[in-house]
């Protein structure tokens, strides 16, 4: 049966992308109740950042992407410190405000890189046959960046300090603070993570799917879709639901028609917001 | 037109959150024109036990009646239709709005619709309730310029214009000064003059002792004990309750 | 609506949209420069999308990311109609207003218990999903090149601009009627506090559905002539880029107010013509107002209206121009 | 209140004020293309180099041409606006270019009713020529210079069937093309064509411009085991879907792929698109006519950059408008469209004639024709077919064998 290993292999690449992306979101969201719409900015920026650093600057593509991730997390803690800081209780003004900035970053990209798609290299060029199915290199280092990412992620949040403060934050913020924990500070830690996180993804995914100054809209889709399906503020549900999301959608192409593969997962979206709000592991919602 | 008695039956009342229950096996009622005053210490449930009544949240079990109908799965803005109406513990008037705009969203619900009352009425009407509850004369200022015990005024003006005919007040006197808590105790026994029927939740026992018929004490969702205001102070159970609390009547 | 205006700060306020309205039709007659007058429609447009948006979202404080959906279902619905069954604009309108508006209520009841961002991301999805439905039906749709060939409103340039003019006015006196009068206070009042509304005795539920209908309705309205306008519909007219415009120029004119969305529609449209050597450069520039505006002026451009009047002696003591 | 007031007055005349610059006594032509899209920059850098060189040769019986250009962005609403702008505001007497049939047909019924004429000089659609045909008073305005879908059909039919066939042992193909109006007609055709050599189409696969992920159509062809997968896409970015081939590896891969045909194609693709074979028209570095040659190397000389897709179109538009203007001895527009159906004019992409439909003749020899160029080597694009321009041997994906 090769269509069910296809479906497992590259729908499993597919949830390694979505689950470094929709981590991080969830984690801002969790901690400090921000619901970033510049969050596929992140992802994007990672994309460009790995490019202009390797092919104008002739960094060597693994710290490249290193670099351009550490960059763009450092720019994810000045849009919180600058921008979100000052309003961050208001829903209203963080959702403009990010939206505001994913499409001015847009804007910002295509006058420096213009509309056309460009790409880097693959990190190990070549392919394999697994049993039939042929998979790239790049793609099984995605799979294997990403578990070593998640378990760093783990490892962080249950055995550092910042990490349990992290999670106490993000259980009971008021709480938190009268124990003395710096809120402002794991606010911005976490908005340095989540940033990281997604500029790994972008990195990663633009040998494969290009990169162009829209790529930021698919990855925010997706946050919203994994973290609304796997239970908004739970990381293990996200993981979860990116995997599940990763795995039906690539059955929806390869089984029923490739167009549908958005669709898919846009109607899944809506469907959990109206009828299960708290996804599948999270809190209810009052 | 309806039974005095047992104008309002609450029927073992029940609310869980989660493992927490917040009203267990709660009853009580009370009758046409009276005053039922309901205490307890902070987290007893007794704003749980409104919000209950009030549409506000659903019941685990148990069943209102009010006027021998059942409240229960009705939505708040039915109920209040009915002629039940609420303040709420945290003044929550409509900051932006003006104070007689902020009375005026209580005009165009249908219990004051279906009158047929026209703009010309409600104005009248606004007037007449502001200057009951003792508003300041400048309606047109924003319900953000009043002080907390005006925020209370207004809050009551505005379950007034609904015209109820049992009325649910969530710590009226809470934060008051003496004057402020003056007035609105004697505006209380006024609306209880005109046949408005009340339940009361307080912590200042002194004030509610001197408008209440009955209390109702509750703890921890559960009835500690009911009666006159007299008894309910002095059960056990309700000393009990209260000592070495700065709410206790002694310290009141 | 005359008989509301008590203070002298109303008055004048009154007067100053009218003068712009009243300026409108007389545009053609100074000059009938293609380019002039189509800026103009096309702040027209805007002004529709803004106001109808301000009624639901700017009133409500539900922030509505996918406005542009009614823009496109009706689009779609004009092509359709126009090119299968050839029916008129003044049929296709109507029949575009209750479609719109059925869909807005139907989409308000499943929505009815959101709140804040959760409202926010089903919007945005509702809208991706037509989005994306309009690629992937390309067989009916056109896909990503939409339907050409709607046939145009009227036979000359002026005409359409005064159809889209008029149409235009209409939504924008019958938006201000409607929230002057009590759905936009209870609305308001909604806003900022819906349990005190619920305790009024308002079913707030149904009032939320309604607006958002209306808002449906009249955006739908505005759909469809644009399409008409256009002569061409595409997932284009969905987009999520045209939904956050449209929410940004109310923001920038101020929420809540009509006449905010109004303002902010019109010198948005009308700078970014002016400053076309600079397009490129237009979201950022949107988005620097965006973070001015919240800082300096939250209630948007309409609040300077006060004291620019004070400075002119225009207005009563507590004037309060542009509501 | 009075300040607003003020600022909108002078908005107002501001925008009053930024309306045409009187007519001076040139020919004014407009130009429509994408510019962001290289097909767009291509459309512009041939117009400009057209204009220059009969400026520099003394004008039109001493008028200059003046060329206006608008933006398209590949979006129909931006296409009718800027034709509109070129039109009313820029007072142009002809308008050529565009790119994408999608926004062309949103155009037809603006060219109509402005009635000035257009020479579309990147869009394939068959169904400009049907509705020039159907209603020739309408749409009379209305010219296309370059091959149309049938045209394009029979080369690849061609192609497959005479080349690669013996070469591949085809019995099976499969087709993906871009789900736009171009390749409708198109895709349809070949499938139906191929059929009657005897080639087995097993799947006929339309995706969006923006598809990123093409593992689940690629999956699909491999698993059918098709020996030719034939590509159809202009407005998509051939790099995602030929990065996705190689490192699937897919069957030999060809067909019409119009990022292909840029050279910086190769660094974009990291070399994967190696083997790709796509046909080109307009412009290659091939004798088609005695011009063809020259104007690939003028070209270069001029921007650095090899000549896109549209780029002979587009030069050899504004030559066979300066013609008509100059035989006509008038701009008027039905003057004018008189003397472009007249046009007999050796060009860089071929000898250019219109039918009676404003399609232009195409495919046989010395008229602009496709000529198929594959990626080898280090990044070169090299012609293949017809063996009378190949300066080149067909190659084998690395991964292929033949069977």
């Amino acid at each position: 049966m090769e269509l069910i290993q296809e479906i497992i292999i590259f729908g499993t690449i597919k949830g390694c992308v979505y689950a470094l992306i929709a981590t991080g979101f969830t984690l801002i969201f969790a901690v400090a109740g921000i619901l970033n719409l510049a969050h596929g900015t992140f992802y994007m920026l990672g994309a460009y950042f790995t490019y202009t650093l390797f092919y104008v600057l002739g960094i060597p593509l693994p710290p490249a992407i290193l670099l351009a991730a550490v960059l763009v997390g450092a720019l994810g803690m000045l849009l919180d410190r600058v921008f979100l800081k000052p309003m961050r209780s208001s829903h209203t003004y963080v959702l403009v405000l990010t939206v505001a900035v994913a499409f001015a970053a847009q804007e910002i990209i295509l006058l420096t890189y213009g509309s056309q798609g460009m790409n880097i290299p693959n990190l190990i060029e070549g392919s394999v046959n697994l049993n039939g199915v042929v998979v790239s290199w790049h793609q099984l280092l995605i799979v294997a960046i990403t578990a070593v990412v998640l378990i760093m992620l783990w490892l962080v949040l249950t055995r550092t300090r910042y990490g349990v403060a992290t999670l106490a934050v993000s259980m009971d913020e008021d709480g938190a603070r009268l124990v003395g924990i710096e809120t402002e500070k794991v606010f911005n830690l976490s908005m340095f993570a989540s940033a990281f996180l997604a500029a790994v993804a972008g990195a990663l995914i633009s040998p494969i799917m290009s990169m162009t100054p829209e790529m930021w809209n698919m990855p925010l889709m997706k946050a919203f879709v994994v973290v609304v399906v796997g239970g908004i503020g739970s990381l293990t549900g996200s993981i979860m639901a990116a995997f599940f999301l990763g795995w039906l959608e690539t059955f929806t192409g390869f089984v029923i028609s490739p167009k549908l593969t958005e669709v898919v997962s846009l109607v899944l979206l809506t469907v959990f917001l109206v009828f299960r709000p708290s996804g599948i592991l999270g809190r209810r919602l009052h | 037109m309806t039974q005095a008695r047992d104008y309002l039956v609450v029927d073992e009342l029940t609310k869980h959150f989660g493992g927490l229950a917040a009203v267990e096996k709660l009853s009580f009622s009370l009758d046409r024109g009276q005053i039922l005053g309901l205490i307890g210490p902070n987290g007893a449930g007794k704003t749980t036990v409104f919000n209950l009544i009030t549409g506000f949240l659903p019941a685990t079990s148990g069943r209102v009646t009010f006027r021998g109908e059942s409240l229960m799965g009705k939505k708040p803005h039915q109920i209040v239709n009915q002629g039940l109406a609420r303040t709420f513990q945290l003044v929550k008037p409509f900051p932006e709005l003006s104070l007689s705009d902020n009375i005026r969203v209580a005009c165009y619900g249908p219990r004051f619709m279906s009158q047929g009352l026209d703009e010309e009425a409600a104005r009248h009407r606004i007037l007449e309730v502001a200057e009951q509850v003792g508003l300041p004369d400048d309606l047109d200022q924003p319900a953000s310029s009043l002080g907390h015990g005006d925020l209370r005024l207004l809050d009551i003006a505005r379950a007034l214009m609904v015209q109820p005919e049992l009325l649910l007040l969530d710590e009226p006197l809470s934060g008051l000064s003496s004057i402020e808590t003056q007035a609105i105790v004697g505006l209380i026994q006024a609306l209880n003059q005109e046949g408005i029927t009340l339940l009361i939740i307080e912590h200042k026992l002194k004030e509610l002792m001197k408008v209440a018929d009955r209390i109702v004490a509750i703890d921890f969702g559960q009835k500690l004990a009911a009666g006159t205001p007299q008894e309910v102070v002095n059960h056990p159970a309700v000393v009990e309750a209260y000592l070495g609390t700065k709410d206790s009547y002694a310290s009141a | 609506m005359l008989a509301n205006l008590k203070t002298p700060a109303q008055r004048h306020t009154a007067i100053f949209y009218g003068l712009i309205m009243v300026g409108f039709y007389f545009v053609p007659v100074f000059s009938d420069n293609f380019y002039l007058l189509s800026v103009f429609t096309t702040a027209y447009f805007y002004i529709i999308f803004a106001t109808s948006w301000d009624v639901f979202a700017g009133y409500s404080h539900l922030m509505n990311f996918g406005h542009a959906l009614f823009i496109g279902i009706a689009g779609y619905l004009t092509a359709f109609v126009d090119l299968h069954l050839g029916l008129p604009p003044l049929l296709v309108l109507p029949m575009c207003a209750v479609v719109c508006g059925l869909l807005g209520m139907f989409i308000g009841y499943l929505t009815l218990r959101m709140q804040g961002p959760y409202f926010a991301i089903i919007t945005m999805a509702f809208a991706a999903v037509a989005y994306e439905s309009a690629i992937m039906f390309s067989e009916y749709t056109g896909g990503e090149e939409g339907i050409p060939g709607i046939h145009p409103l009227t036979d000359s340039l002026i005409g359409d601009y005064y159809f889209v003019l008029v149409v235009m006015s209409l939504i924008f006196l019958f938006l201000l009627w409607f929230t002057r009068g009590r759905w936009g206070l209870v609305l308001k009042a909604i806003s900022q506090n819906e349990d005190a509304v619920l305790a009024s005795g308002i079913n707030t539920a149904w009032v939320k559905i309604r607006a958002y209908s209306i808002s449906g309705a009249l955006c739908g309205i505005g759909g469809s002539v644009y399409a008409y306008s256009l002569t061409h519909v595409g997932p284009t007219s969905m987009e999520q880029v045209l939904s956050t415009t449209i929410l940004i120029m109310a923001m920038v004119g101020g929420m809540g107010t009509i006449t905010g969305p109004f303002l902010g529609a019109l010198i948005l449209v009308l700078f970014n013509e002016l400053s076309r050597d600079m397009e490129e450069y237009r979201l950022l520039i949107y988005t620097v107002m965006v973070v001015v505006i919240i800082f300096f002026a939250p209630r948007g451009i309409v609040s300077w209206g006060q004291p620019i009047a004070r400075a002119f002696k225009l207005g009563g003591k507590r004037g309060q121009a542009g509501s | 209140m009075k300040k607003l007031l003020a600022m909108m007055l002078i908005l107002g005349l501001a925008v009053m004020a930024a309306g045409p610059a009187s007519a001076a006594d040139t020919i004014r032509i407009g130009l429509l293309a994408p510019l962001s899209h290289q097909v767009g920059e291509g459309e512009v850098n041939a117009a400009k180099m057209a204009v220059k060189r009969i400026n520099d040769a003394g004008g039109i019986d001493g008028k200059k041409l003046e060329l206006f250009i608008e933006d398209t962005e590949i979006k129909p609403e931006k296409a009718i606006n800027g034709y509109k702008k070129l039109v009313m505001v820029d007072k142009v007497q002809a308008v050529m270019g565009a790119f994408s049939s999608g926004v062309v047909l949103s155009l037809m019924d603006h060219v109509a009713r402005y009635k000035v004429p257009f020479i579309s000089t990147a869009s394939s659609s068959n169904t400009f020529g049907e509705k020039v045909a159907k209603d020739y008073a309408r749409y009379k305005y209305f010219f296309r210079l370059m091959l149309n879908e049938t045209d394009q059909v029979n080369g690849m039919v061609e192609f497959v069937d005479s080349f690669l066939k013996p070469k591949l042992n085809i019995k099976k193909v499969a087709v993906m093309a871009e789900d736009a109006k171009w390749t409708k007609l198109m895709g349809a055709q070949f499938v139906e064509q191929i059929k009657t050599k005897g080639i087995e189409v097993t799947d006929y696969i339309r995706f969006p411009f923006k598809e990123t992920d093409f593992a689940p159509i690629l999956s699909r062809v491999k698993n059918a085991k098709v020996q030719f997968l034939l590509e159809i896409s202009a407005i998509a970015d051939g790099a995602v879907y030929i990065n996705q081939w190689h490192d699937m590896q897919g069957p030999p891969i060809g067909g019409c792929d119009t990022s292909a045909g840029s050279e910086d194609f190769w660094d974009k693709t990291n070399g994967k698109c190696m083997s790709e074979t796509v046909f080109m028209y307009g412009a290659y570095d091939v004798a088609l006519t005695p011009k063809t040659k020259p104007f690939w190397a003028d070209y270069i000389k001029i921007y650095g950059k090899e000549p896109k897709y549209a780029s002979g179109f587009t030069y050899d538009a504004v030559y066979v408008v300066a013609n008509a203007v100059k035989a006509a001895g008038t701009t008027k527009a039905d003057a004018l469209v008189a003397a472009i159906e007249k046009t007999d004019y050796v060009g860089v992409s071929g000898r250019i004639q219109f039918k009676k439909n404003h399609n232009t003749i195409c495919g046989s020899d010395g008229r602009p024709m496709m000529i198929w160029h594959q990626w080898q080597g280090k990044g070169q694009r090299l012609p293949v077919y017809p063996e009378k321009y190949a300066t080149a041997k067909f190659i084998l994906p690395a991964w292929w064998s033949v069977k």
